[in-house]
């Protein structure tokens, strides 16, 4: 398959993007692109957009306004909950150089416990996780400096 | 001169300063908020941090975050561009405690200059005339009253911290004194959370005259002539020029002097703009200072062929301005249009959204500075500024004619503009003949 | 397949792109293309668009009426020949002001009839109708001025 | 002043010549031929005749269509932009016998000029010095030995209706003569269905220094200053700048005076520019005169403030040039960087085609030229400059600085262009310092 639009990219935002702007720049109502397993279908106007790629159940033959179930996709990865920076600064996982991290892959934790400092303006700002769940990735190195909004921790709430 | 600096503003001031360093071999930091994400004059900046939700007070306007980014952005100095952080003055010195320089005056002198009441006692102090009124704040209504008949009517009531319009009133006898206090001192509260109010006689039918200045850290302060900014709406520029059309020669010689005189009273250096009106005899009084570059300071740098960003930053780096007065001589007619994503035919409400195609004007004479390309989305949550289209000419009428020619080439398609606004200006006879005064737009769109 | 889309590529947005201008600039309503398993439909208007390949399950019959065999509708416009203006000029349908037309609606025509004369640079030049069949249409005013490839008669090849 | 002229041409200078009528207030009618049926620049004109089809031979070529146009058009005059009709004398004196405007100079001075022969004899006739060679065509190969013999190998055979670097050969000696000779003669035939070639001493790594004049019909030339067009590649101008960065006051002065006394003893008129060659000891010497609007002159547009097409129009309808030569004062430098739609990776391959996006560069000091808009197709069949981007700054440096800033901002999506080769000139420590002949971009190339 091309480069464009690799199967494995199928919920490439930016490619699903690029379709909606086509769409919209031309006021189509519905675009519905299939090969082998893979499918995107995205209407307008009723605004149904759902995606589907091979772990996916089969999507229903079509025209349907039923097929709201969304991002039903990687399944795994759509439950996932991710703790986002609520500032700009640099994020330290430990609240000293010698200190424990406050959490590690494979850690549970609560909403209340927190999960990393973000320091800003000599500021240390403990950020509590916010979530339950158990630690599944760490998004960024300890030191460096993280954006407003930009995914810090992944969070498996179901594990 | 500076390494890296960071860019406390978007859309076309950010990229007017990018453009800048990029000349001058500066690297740069934009931030940006949520909603400007996918703007793409991000891609021109050296790295781009976002700084909070769209919403301005949580994001362009909050100092702890602009000075967190511009911590991990490793910046050497802070362009504030304007609006925004650019005139505060504690931001200038969170600046400086922070050891991040200030792209602006010294907080000292904007202070002096910012608040409208000590900025009368500096002009006084400069030998700078100011439009008659009372001393400072007035405590009550009594004492609106009474100074009101000492300076005689009609006056004019201002918030001290006020701009753009709000917290003003008009007063022609006692009587419309008494409620024009309370509507002023009100909206001053709610809109500006302070009260003060002052009162000065009110210049009917003005001109609005501006002096550009630039200093640098050596005590050398110089002007770049005036602006005209009549040609507003609602206290809203809408199109600049310099030099202005009907001012004599001598007249503009004494403001420019009286400029320079005020701001090297004040210490201030960086650029500045200080404000006058021009009564219908061509008496000016001092208005008040904008210690920041303008959104009109395009019309400046065109007559003058000096570049005032670049020149922000040299300055701000400590080097010397390498001017001489005499040398700084305007050349021809500049004249700027602004164009607003507003729509001229619902009372210019502000019209934002996605622009599905921009053919930008060109050719001789015209200068183009806008954020703007086909597929940018204009977001709802600031101002509604999409570009600003300059042009320069020998003459005004040659300036006035590539202008029309270069707004008619123009296409925003997608959105509204007030491009249609422009070209009514533009053709209008009391224009041409530059019978212009701040009353001019919404006298010609009444009648 | 044209060359336009290779089914290999059925998810490449530019194509895709490419398509729907194609069908804008011939004001097409419907496009559907199919080889072997692969397949793309599109529909303006209507606003239905579809693409399928291989794996994918047939496309319902669609959301409508829709599948019906393209435009057929101006099936007589698309059989008639146009003589258009081979040069830049002003277009007289007679020799001289009280000289009858070179040809009217409903006159049958061959093609080293004279069709009208254009006149450029004072020149009168005799323009041959270069087609056989009925005029059914003079598409420009006596005097008028035209460009070159101007429409200036519409001919039945069949009548 | 003419209510409505005719564009001969096509693409930016048939922009150009549209944004200075409507500037001026005149009406324009463009021509095309269908392969620019879309071309978007067509909606800024009053009305768009097709011409003929694609080949230019048929169209815009064709005399007799292009008169015609101008007749249903009913136009005053003709502007014949650059190439196609723009010097061909004929078409001049067509005009003249249909009684429309010719925007550009008289057939007669045409004629002078446009034969090198009798250029050469021209500025012999105005003391203005050649390069030594033959007086006139050579007869055989014979009398080309002895020519060569006389004034000195190396020697420069070129076609006497030739240009853009066609039937030109270089001849180090005797032997390399005979062959060169052959070739030259055989292309000059093949190209320009004209076998004459003449002789010149070959001047080595010359610079190419070009005066613009500007005269009016009332016996007044003026100059505005020499552009540098030395970065070439393969005879082909890439990038032009004025002032010539080494050219020393004197040499300037004279070279202007040069080019005027020989505008005004060919009785020249309009636009038009003297070619130089200037040797490393800054001798100069005549080459020819381009008796149109260049491609170039957007650079002396902006270090003069003139517009030169306004100009051209104002002169042809006989208006008085309203100037003064010393009035007519440099100020600062202009550069101007051809972007084309070329492949630097396929040696310069024209790369036609769809422009799928195209963001302009704007900001202080910077104009851009190009009928390229998004979606616009660059067609095959003619030469594939898609726009101009010109820079104007109070020094060298900084509009090197400012061209850097603006090539880097442009976006040309969807075709090749040579876009990194200016950038890569730009940044070449020879250029800086001025170290640029003609055989500098290829020098570079090489290595």
């Amino acid at each position: 398959m091309c480069a464009a639009l690799n199967p494995g990219d199928i919920f490439d935002v930016k490619k699903v993007r690029r379709l909606i702007e086509l769409m919209k720049e031309h006021d189509l109502s519905e675009l519905d692109l299939k090969q082998a397993d893979n499918r995107v279908r995205i209407r307008r106007g009723g605004e149904v957009v759902a995606y589907s790629a091979p772990a996916a159940p089969p999507p229903r033959p079509a025209a349907a306004s039923a097929e709201t179930s969304a991002p039903q996709a990687p399944a795994a990865d759509a439950r996932m909950l991710v703790i986002k920076s609520p500032m700009v600064g640099t994020f330290y996982r430990a609240s000293g150089p010698d200190a424990a991290p406050f959490v590690k892959v494979g850690d549970r934790i609560a909403p209340e416990k927190t999960a990393c400092i973000i320091e800003a303006m000599k500021v240390f700002n403990e950020i509590p996780a916010g979530v339950s769940g158990q630690v599944v990735a760490i998004l960024v190195e300890n030191g460096a400096p993280v954006e407003f909004g930009q995914p810090l921790i992944k969070v498996d709430p179901e594990a | 001169m500076f390494k890296r600096i960071l860019i406390a503003n978007r859309g076309e001031i950010a990229l007017r300063v990018i453009r800048a360093c990029r000349e001058l071999g500066v690297e740069t930091v934009a931030i940006f908020s949520e909603a400007d994400r996918d703007a793409p004059y991000l891609d021109l900046a050296d790295e781009a941090i976002c700084v909070g939700p769209a919403r301005a007070a949580d994001s362009y306007l909050r100092i702890d975050r602009v000075i967190s980014a511009a911590e991990i952005g490793n910046v050497q100095a802070i362009h504030p561009g304007y609006g925004f952080l650019s005139e505060n003055s504690h931001f200038a010195e969170v600046c400086r405690s922070c050891d991040i320089g200030f792209i602006g005056p010294a907080p000292e002198a904007m202070e002096r200059v910012g608040d409208k009441n000590s900025a009368r006692a500096l002009a006084r102090e400069a030998g700078v005339p100011t439009v008659p009124g009372s001393d400072g704040l007035v405590a009550s209504e009594q004492d609106a009253v009474r100074i009101a008949r000492e300076i005689g009517f009609p006056v004019l009531l201002k918030a001290t911290a006020g701009g753009g319009g709000k917290g003003m009133r008009v007063a022609a006898n006692d009587l419309a004194l008494a409620s024009a206090w309370q509507q002023a001192s009100a909206e001053a509260q709610a809109a500006f959370g302070n009260p003060g109010i002052y009162i000065e006689r009110y210049v009917e039918r003005p001109r609005h005259v501006e002096i550009q200045i630039l200093g640098d850290r050596h005590g050398n302060v110089f002007h770049l002539w005036e602006r005209d900014c009549s040609t507003q709406r609602r206290h809203q520029k809408l199109i600049e020029e310099s030099p202005s059309p009907r001012l004599p020669a001598e007249t503009r010689r004494t403001m420019c002097d009286a400029a320079v005189r005020l701001a090297k009273t004040a210490g201030y250096y960086s650029a500045g703009t200080v404000e006058f009106i021009v009564d219908q005899q061509d008496n000016f009084y001092f208005i008040e200072v904008n210690a920041r570059i303008q959104v009109e300071h395009p019309v400046s740098e065109m007559v003058t062929g000096i570049d005032l960003v670049k020149a922000q930053i040299r300055v701000a780096a400590g080097e010397k301005l390498d001017l001489r007065q005499d040398d700084i001589r305007p050349r021809g007619h500049a004249i700027e249009c602004r164009i607003n994503a507003e729509d001229p035919a619902t009372n210019f409400r502000p019209c934002p959204g996605r622009i599905d195609r921009i053919i930008a004007p060109g050719g001789f004479g015209v200068r183009w500075d806008s954020h703007a390309t086909t597929g940018y989305v204009v977001p709802p949550h600031y101002d509604s500024l999409v570009g600003k289209l300059i042009v320069h000419q020998p003459t005004r009428r040659e300036a006035i004619d590539t202008m029309i020619r270069a707004l008619k080439e123009l296409r925003v398609q997608g959105i509204k503009t007030t491009v249609p606004l422009h070209l009514e200006v533009l053709a209008n006879t009391a224009f041409h003949e530059a019978q212009v005064d701040t009353t001019f737009v919404e006298r010609m769109l009444a009648g």
